[in-house]
């Protein structure tokens, strides 16, 4: 599959998402990240420059494609889960956020419509004649130096640095060295157990991502035997003990 | 007291010197009349311009009268002001535009959370042309500046105060569109 | 071809926008027609104002055709003038004045980079109101005119000299924001 990535019609993440979503009629979770990304680059070099606000716009929803992608992977069990009800009350401030950028994006549409059937009335620019003049009031009245600065504050000073928002992407609490400390001395603690009683009190999908990482990481390292019976069945983890030798 | 015409005369001079539309209220206190009076005085000059055909119309708009020129002169004033007076705006401007129409008075920190983008650059440029203005400033902490649309943005658009907007509700995504935004963003229940 | 009607509702269009008195030969290349023409048209145009007792009347000045108030509406427009808004500052030229006083000498070119939109118009008020006046040229090719503050301007706001100003960090809102305005701001002030 391949994914027409115009850059030149977005104009911000909500935009290439709800295109990707509305247009392109895919669902997220079976987006290829690599093949937006590459499109991506594609275009920036045929632009011949990059444009910080829209690469920076482009990573944030590179990175709300791959949580939607990992809310996906993680399998749905009950819906009284509280993680999960978080979870979907998450995606469904998303969704509310793409409904409220999709109406004004189609209202604007609306706007220019009027404006356009508005173009062709000219007014004056009237500047007063001359004869005028007099009768008009003082033209710098009322006017203060502290005014005027405010005012030269304002004409000359740039528009912020572009800034993103990434409200909608879920901040990582916890790191993955923390998560292997945390792991590691329960398993020294308990012996063993499984991940979902290590885990059960996880924060966020992301923890629970960054908790299986820290199991395959200490997997890695040889301190942990993992042992699962079926698909999505549960994880048992057992603590193996560093050699003799080392203790 | 001055025959009809000679008012009518005035009434022109000063619509014509006039910057911005001209409410009926001002019109009525400059010649002192009665605002119904002044009501039948101008749209007797809106229908005799329309009966004469003359290059000028007398339009209602953005809560006053205002002079312009008639749309089928448009392509000699282009060619004769050499640039189109009110270049288009962007896709991205446009957003901002219509999300300060319906928000305001609306932060910056609001636009971009709506847009999902900063929306400072484009903010800049409809302040410049004149549509968005300062209009005050949050009094909760920060302080942020409050835009709101201005006169000239009603003037743009033919309309004569913000209530004639057409209705957001009426361009919300339909419940098909919003399914599949929904099924589109992940696993459901 | 068109019309003598359509002709004179277009001349009347682009006579009703230009801000400064169009030459015939100007006319003459807009509508495609020898110059005779042209004057036959606006002459005609000028007899319909007259005889039609409008409130606008049509004047040959400065070799050129201008739109006009009628001198019998002098005491309304004064009236009109002395209330309405035409005597304030509007943001954009306020905003241009203040550039001006703080990066001056400064040219137009200048001027619309900073501003991002054409200040002519507003530029043109300054000067027409004594409050910017031409100081020079700018050495360059191009010689473009360099406008700074005039002495009225020093005394209506209270100043002895442009040292008075005040500090322009005194009003910004934080101190990042003064090193990225000073580095926009040249070495002139």
């Amino acid at each position: 599959m391949t994914y027409a990535v115009k850059l030149d019609v977005f104009e911000g993440p909500l935009d290439l998402l709800l295109h990707l979503i509305s247009k392109e009629r895919v669902n997220v979770a079976d987006v290829c990240i690599a093949d937006v990304t590459e499109e991506y680059l594609r275009a920036t070099a045929a632009l011949g420059e990059v444009d910080l606000e829209t690469a920076s716009s482009f990573l944030i929803l590179a990175a709300t494609l791959l949580e939607l992608k990992s809310l996906k992977l993680l399998p749905s069990r009950s819906t009284v889960d509280p993680e999960l009800r978080l979870l979907l009350e998450e995606r469904d401030r998303l969704l509310h956020k793409l409904v409220v950028y999709a109406t004004f994006k189609k209202v604007a549409v609306q706007l220019e419509n009027r404006m356009t059937a508005n173009l062709g009335y000219h007014s004056r620019a009237a500047e007063l004649p001359d004869e005028l003049v007099p009768a008009a009031p003082e033209i710098l009245r009322g006017l203060t130096a502290q005014k005027l600065a405010q005012a030269a504050v304002r004409a000359l000073t740039p528009p912020d640095k572009p800034s993103v928002d990434t409200s909608h992407i879920t901040r990582i609490t916890v790191s993955l060295e923390e998560m292997v400390t945390q792991l590691r001395s329960r398993l020294e603690r308990e012996g063993s157990g499984s991940f979902r009683q290590m885990f059960g009190s996880a924060r966020s999908r992301i923890d629970v991502v960054m908790a299986l990482l820290a199991v395959l990481e200490l997997f890695k390292s040889q301190a942990v035997d993992i042992e699962q019976e079926r698909p999505f069945g549960e994880i048992s983890l057992t603590y193996r003990p560093p050699a003799s030798g080392a203790a | 007291m001055e025959g009809r015409s000679d008012l009518l005369r005035h009434l022109e001079a000063v619509l014509f010197i006039a910057d911005e539309p001209v409410p009926t209220a001002d019109l009525a206190v400059l010649f002192e009349l009665p605002s119904n009076r002044i009501e039948e005085l101008v749209l007797s000059l809106r229908d005799d311009y329309e009966q004469s055909r003359r290059g000028i119309v007398l339009r209602s708009v953005a809560g006053g009268w205002r002079l312009a020129t008639h749309p089928d002169s448009a392509p000699y004033l282009e060619r004769f002001v050499g640039e189109q007076r009110h270049g288009r705006l962007s896709q991205a401007a446009l957003e901002t535009l219509a999300i300060v129409a319906y928000r305001q008075p609306v932060s910056r920190g609001q636009l971009a959370e709506i847009r999902g983008v900063s929306s400072d650059g484009v903010l800049r440029t409809l302040i410049a042309r004149g549509v968005v203005i300062e209009v005050g400033r949050d009094p909760g902490p920060g302080q942020a500046i409050l835009y709101g649309t201005s006169q000239v943005f009603l003037e743009r658009l033919g309309l004569n105060d913000l209530s004639e907007l057409p209705e957001l509700a009426d361009f919300m995504p339909d419940s098909k569109a919003v399914e599949r935004m929904e099924s589109g963003l992940g696993p459901g229940l």
